[in-house]
């Protein structure tokens, strides 16, 4: 509101008009380059590889309390962590790396991927997509800080990942840890309901002409399965969350068992969200693999409507199932031979995926590349995992089970061995479409041996620890109950997984540096199947120079191999010539906002306001109901672009100076509007 | 009124421009205040049957069925679930159903019922 | 140099330092204490006192800053623009209804600090919604030479703010006085008033959307009479207070009528 | 509650539309449509919890009073029912003028809608004040927590839907709202018919089998 702003009419008669754009806010933001490019973004590309990079700084975060944990393990008696702060860091490992690293890994990929595996130009709400990113963050932020408010490890959650009621309450868990547990959950859920509702509407709605349901990559498939098991997830922790919110801050009785209340609720409803959360960890690296294993065993994939029935299959099983995390807790014999039945009962659809990646290896010609070894790692060390699993479905055994650190190794071979090996294997795969250079072979070999030697070293150790009877979250063990050899190769074989994980860090940059010396990757580095490696690389803004119909499951490839009289398969056209070349400039996408990054700002307010005082919650209250209001009245587009009032004062107004400021050069793509390209992307322009 | 003058011009373009909507033949204005006078109608018959004295097990099973059919009225008609398109109902099933079968499921491991 | 727009904040600094001192002077401080802002001697009633000091003080900063970056005025505006001339007066600007909103704002101040702390809140609120808006209008009126342009600015800023506040003031004072009637009368009464207030949002409805035309004046009037009436009787009932509600004896004749300590309870704090 | 902010911004992303055109969708249906049953999905599985947990504590009612036909309210609870059934057919009326373009009965029946949501959340003020007067406090017991947590919930979702009703209606007062807009309306309308059907939910499994 500087002078220059205010309209000027000087005696000459002159109009002396500065101010085109009184305030910046309320115009779209413009621009792709520079910071606000990626601030204000709404295109589902820079929104999903900052997911990914938010989840790899968490992963790092986790990684340390992990590296913390083993070493406090590595001998008996360690004195590393006093009880109370190996209780901190052991509940933050799991918080961390199950919401905070996994999930927005697998919604890395979801979001890159999935608009480009359907054909479409954008997910169908874009602004919202924004949002749940920021979300994210705004709650990892929000959940790590309490390692430092009130004091280093004061106020950290201690509860364990499950958070038993009634230890949850404030009798038990005076600080204020538990709270940040709660409100930390809370907002992340918002994250990912709100991811969830979008990619469900948009693997509904915006597949390109000819994608039926039964066409899509099976990836597509599985994350959608994802999102509809966070669609109705989520909520049941969200109630079970409010009312130990409840509980804490004012005092009502919902885990209070001096009233009366009863700790199971608390069980069932964390549980019937936190098994079909087991899948929504471990189903989009399921989706990763199924894309990795038939491009390197060049190979459809096997049973592809088994592969995606097992999938739905897997999903509806798992609310069922929810109750064989209580065994021990005394839900009476009914309920536990039900439980243990349908828990046995799940185990076949996941043998069926397994056996279809086994099938479509079979006879094919495998190139082992690192994406291809970490795939395999997958099927692998999954079944390792599921195996033991099946172990804890029976019921007699789980009792014998419960609570130690066989536990702790099944739900690490499960989780670390399949989904965390499956997203690497999704990076070293998609790399090249998203940053336009390949991931170096030899480091990734390095990596990957790295990564499955120390993974095996550290988790297969703690099968027998746990049949030992070694209980999990003990912070320390006395000397002589034969512990001290499986716990000091544990403690190594982590030590080796972070030297895996350090290699990768390094391949990146390396990689990069190589690449400046390497020709371009092209649209398909690895001759694959799906439609995202039908444009260039990496991916540009608009994803597809025109619509693309699809007449087939694996369209892409159908495009480039044919069959000769023989039936034999033979190349017909060149990647190069199918594939578009990503230099389509008529475009309309949809403008970047601000409103998600404000709207999601407004969380931690919030909830640093319920712990610590209810005036943040107004200022928090102000920034969403504000940015949500802001958000609805936005129009579509940059106002001033297009329309809007300046119109009405004829040609002299000085429209013109900011034609020439604003539209010059990148972003006079994004917009230009014409008339049929507004409409094929027009879906995107509402969200 | 502008706006109104507005949307008498517009009206005939704006329903023509939204085939969708004509198609299902809504049901009229009449006909929701019909639907409202049944839900207004069973309502006052459960309050009334609230206050009879019969045994439990011919009290709730009748009074959840004058609820089932409140709510389909609602659902089917109010929302119009009944007119579009089948994937709305399922979503919304979907969702009635799970949350059905999830919590009766953990009410009879607490052992609830026996209260009733 | 001074310009005018320090002479006027200024002035309004003056003004309000001077209220001050009376006011403190007058309720109850001696006359050093409210001349030094209390540094020897009692300022008489602080809320108040300290109001009107923030007020001067903000004055005087606002004062300050015009000084320092030379805005709105007219001769600087000229040199930056290279002009050698003065600017012509900026285009008259429309009706304002904010100065009556903030001489009620202050009024229920004032009032407030001899009733009731919630009153007082209520002119606090007041008074901060009102210097939103006549901010924001100051500066809209203004911003172009259009005032067309100018009113879609101003609300292209202030909806986002204004709608859900309108929104939730609307809810919250129709629900709070309506509650209060429900709590005033007596157990049937509050079917009867629940029921009856209903039936006449509907039927008038009704009546409206099928009946003969009616005149926009008559409409608005008929709503602005339906709000006085819940709003009024809203307060009637309040200052009546609530029927005689006895605690409930289940199976212990444990007492509970304790109100305050209730409420405490209920609220959690 | 959260969500249910957010879907509020959903309802209203059809004022982001392009006047006048309907995209080609798989479904044939809207995203925004699409996107509010995809949240009345989530919302069943929310509402479950909180009734479920209410049934479970149900009779946990230590000192204090329990869920009994002398303490509630029945005749103004049956009274409160009907006056949101009564929304419930003033919203559909209002989406059903909005789709004619009919833009004054539009405005009537939203207004209407958002006084009768508002008579409702003033009983259940009304219903609170006289419970807690009653000795039944947020913290008495198991039960009035899941009691008033569960109402309460409702509540804040009839009052989110009264806020939506009321910014529909200034827009529409304003001439922000495009005829063509009827779909606003409609998922303004599908959330509040699926804070009726909850209630008709609650009235009969709270107070009437009490």
């Amino acid at each position: 509101m500087a002078i220059i702003e205010n309209p000027l009419e000087l005696e000459s008669g002159d109009v002396v008009r500065v101010a085109e754009r009184p305030l910046g806010v309320l115009t779209r933001p413009s621009g792709n380059t520079g910071w606000q490019s990626w601030l204000f973004t709404v295109d589902h590309k820079r929104i999903g590889i900052m997911y990914g990079a938010f989840a790899m700084f968490f992963f790092l975060i986790g990684g340390l309390e992990a590296l913390a944990i083993r070493l406090q393990l590595a001998v008996p008696n360690g004195k590393i962590l006093s009880p109370e702060t190996y209780n901190q860091v052991f509940t933050m490992h799991g918080v961390t790396m199950i919401f905070l690293v996994i999930m927005p890994l697998a919604a890395a990929f979801a979001n890159y991927l999935l608009p480009l595996q359907l054909g479409a130009r954008d997910v169908a709400f874009p602004r919202m997509n924004a949002l749940s990113l920021w979300v994210f963050l705004a709650g990892g932020i929000f959940l790590c800080s309490s390692l430092f408010i009130g004091g280093w490890f004061e106020n950290v959650p201690n509860g364990g990942w499950f958070n038993y009621a009634p230890n949850s309450g404030t009798l038990f868990s005076p600080t204020k840890g538990i709270d940040f547990y709660a409100i930390g959950l809370q907002i992340l859920g918002i994250a990912s309901l709100v991811s969830a509702i979008n990619l469900i509407v948009t693997t509904l709605n915006m597949r390109a002409e000819g994608m039926s349901l039964m066409r899509m990559p099976v990836l597509s498939w599985m994350l959608l399965v994802v999102q509809f098991l966070l669609l109705f997830a989520l909520p049941v922790i969200t109630v079970a969350l409010f009312l130990l919110m409840f509980d804490r801050l004012w005092g009502a009785n919902f885990f209070n068992v001096e009233m009366g209340a009863d700790p199971l609720l608390w069980q069932h409803l964390f549980w019937i969200f936190g098994h079909p959360e087991v899948y929504i960890l471990i189903l989009p690296s399921f989706g990763i693999i199924s894309e990795v294993i038939p491009v390197f065993s060049r190979k459809p994939i096997f049973g592809y409507s088994f592969m995606v029935g097992s999938g739905i299959a897997i999903g509806f099983l798992g609310w069922g199932v929810w109750a064989h995390h209580m065994f021990v807790s005394g839900i009476g014999p009914i309920s536990v031979a039900a439980f243990s039945v349908s828990t046995m009962m799940i185990a076949v659809p996941t043998g069926v995926k397994i056996l279809n990646w086994v099938a479509t290896m079979w006879g094919g010609r495998i190139q082992l590349t690192t994406a291809m070894l970490f795939a395999v790692g997958v099927v692998s060390m999954f079944t390792i995992g599921g195996l033991s699993g099946v172990t804890h479905a029976a019921s007699a055994a789980d009792t014998q089970q419960t609570d130690t650190y066989y536990i702790v190794a099944h739900f690490h071979y499960v989780i670390f061995g399949g989904a965390l090996l499956g997203i690497f294997s999704g990076f070293y795969f998609w790399w090249p479409k998203m940053f336009g250079y390949k991931l170096n072979e030899t480091w990734g070999k390095w990596n990957f041996w790295l990564q499955i030697v120390g993974f095996n070293l550290t988790f297969g150790p703690m099968h027998i620890l746990g049949l030992q009877g070694m209980s999990r979250r003990i912070d320390s063990y006395d000397p002589g109950y034969g512990f001290e050899l499986w716990n000091m190769v544990s403690s190594i074989g982590s030590f080796v997984i972070f030297a895996g994980v350090f290699i990768f860090l390094i391949n990146v940059f390396v990689s990069k540096r190589q690449a400046e010396h390497l020709p371009p990757v092209g649209p398909d580095p690895w001759d694959a199947r799906s439609l995202e490696w039908m444009t260039a690389s990496p991916t540009p803004e608009h994803n597809f120079d025109t619509e693309i119909v699809i007449d087939s499951l694996d369209h892409f490839w159908h495009q480039k191999y044919g069959y000769d009289d023989d039936g034999n398969v033979v190349r017909i056209a060149y990647a190069e010539d199918v594939a578009h070349d990503g230099s389509a400039t008529n475009v309309h996408l949809p403008s970047p906002s601000y409103w998600p990054i404000v709207l999601a700002s407004g969380f931690p307010f919030v909830g640093y306001g319920l712990i610590y005082n209810y005036w943040l919650c107004a200022i928090g209250g102000f920034l969403i109901v504000g940015a949500i209001f802001g958000w609805v009245f936005e129009h579509p587009d940059d106002p001033d672009a297009a329309h809007g009032h300046h119109d009405d004062h004829g040609d002299d107004d000085g429209h013109d100076g900011h034609e020439v400021d604003e539209g010059t050069t990148e972003n006079a793509e994004a917009d230009l509007v014409t008339a049929d390209s507004a409409t094929d992307a027009g879906e995107a322009s509402d969200g | 009124m502008s706006e109104e003058t507005l949307t008498a011009e517009t009206t005939k373009g704006v329903s023509g421009g939204r085939p969708t909507h004509d198609e299902h033949g809504h049901i009229t204005d009449f006909g929701y205040v019909k639907i409202f006078v049944i839900l207004a109608v069973i309502t006052a018959v459960e309050v009334v049957w609230s206050y009879v004295n019969v045994p439990s097990y011919v009290f709730i099973p009748i009074l959840f069925l004058m609820m089932l059919v409140k709510f389909y009225l609602v659902a089917a008609e109010f929302m119009h679930l009944k007119y579009d398109i089948k994937l709305f109902s399922m979503l919304f099933v979907t969702g009635l159903v799970l949350a059905g079968g999830v919590y009766l499921i953990f009410l009879s491991a607490s052992q609830i019922w026996q209260s009733f | 140099m001074l310009t005018n727009s320090f002479k006027v904040w200024g002035g309004y600094a003056i003004v309000a330092y001077v209220a001050a001192v009376i006011y403190g002077y007058s309720s109850g401080g001696d006359i050093v204490g409210p001349i030094a802002l209390g540094y020897k001697g009692g300022v008489g009633d602080h809320v108040g006192y300290t109001i009107l000091i923030g007020l001067s003080m903000c004055c005087m900063v606002i004062a300050l800053m015009f000084t320092a970056f030379r805005d709105a005025d007219p001769e600087m505006a000229a040199s930056y623009m290279g002009s050698s001339s003065i600017p012509a007066s900026q285009p008259p600007v429309g009706a304002s209804m904010w100065p009556i909103a903030m001489a009620l704002g202050l009024g229920t101040v004032i009032l407030g600090l001899a009733v009731h702390p919630a009153v007082f809140a209520v002119g606090i609120a007041v008074l901060g919604i009102v210097a939103l808006e006549w901010a924001m209008e100051a500066w809209a009126d203004r911003a172009t030479g259009d005032p067309v342009a100018n009113r879609e600015l101003r609300d292209r800023i202030m909806g986002p703010i204004e709608l859900p506040l309108m929104a939730a003031i609307g809810v919250a004072v129709l629900a709070l006085s309506m509650s209060r009637v429900l709590l005033a009368v007596s157990v049937a009464g509050s079917v009867i008033v629940a029921s009856v207030v209903s039936v006449i949002i509907f039927g008038t409805a009704t009546f409206m959307a099928i009946g003969p035309e009616l005149n926009r004046k008559i409409v608005n009037s008929l709503l602005a009479f339906g709000l006085i009436a819940v709003v009024g009787a809203g307060i009637v009932s309040a200052v009546i207070g609530e029927r005689d509600i006895e605690p409930h004896h289940e199976e212990h004749g444990e007492d509970h009528s304790d109100e305050e300590s209730l409420i405490i309870v209920e609220f959690g704090s | 509650m959260a969500e249910a902010v957010l879907d509020h911004a959903d309802a209203h992303d059809a004022h982001d539309a392009h006047e006048g055109h309907v995209h080609k969708t798989n479904t044939g249906m809207s995203n925004n449509k699409l996107a509010m049953w995809v949240f009345l999905g989530s919302e069943c599985l929310l509402f479950g919890g909180l009734i479920s947990t209410y049934l479970l504590y149900r009779h946990n009612i230590q000192d204090g009073p329990g869920p009994s036909e002398e303490f509630f309210d029945i005749p103004f609870t049956s009274a409160s029912s009907f006056v949101l059934l009564m929304s419930s057919l003033t919203m559909v009326l209002a989406h059903s003028a909005a789709e004619r373009g009919d833009q004054k009965r539009l405005k009537i029946w939203l207004l209407s809608t958002a006084l009768l949501g508002s008579v409702f959340v003033s009983g259940q003020i009304y219903e609170f004040t006289v419970f807690v007067r009653e000795g039944l406090g947020w913290s008495t017991s198991p039960f009035s927590s899941a009691f008033y947590a569960l109402t309460g919930f409702h509540g804040v979702h009839v009052t989110i839907g009264i806020i939506m009703l009321l910014s529909t209606f200034i827009s529409t007062l304003r001439g922000r709202m495009h005829p063509g807009n009827a779909e606003t309306v409609e998922i303004v309308g599908l959330y509040w018919h699926f804070v009726d059907i909850v209630w008709v939910f609650i009235f009969t499994v709270i107070y009437l089998a009490a």
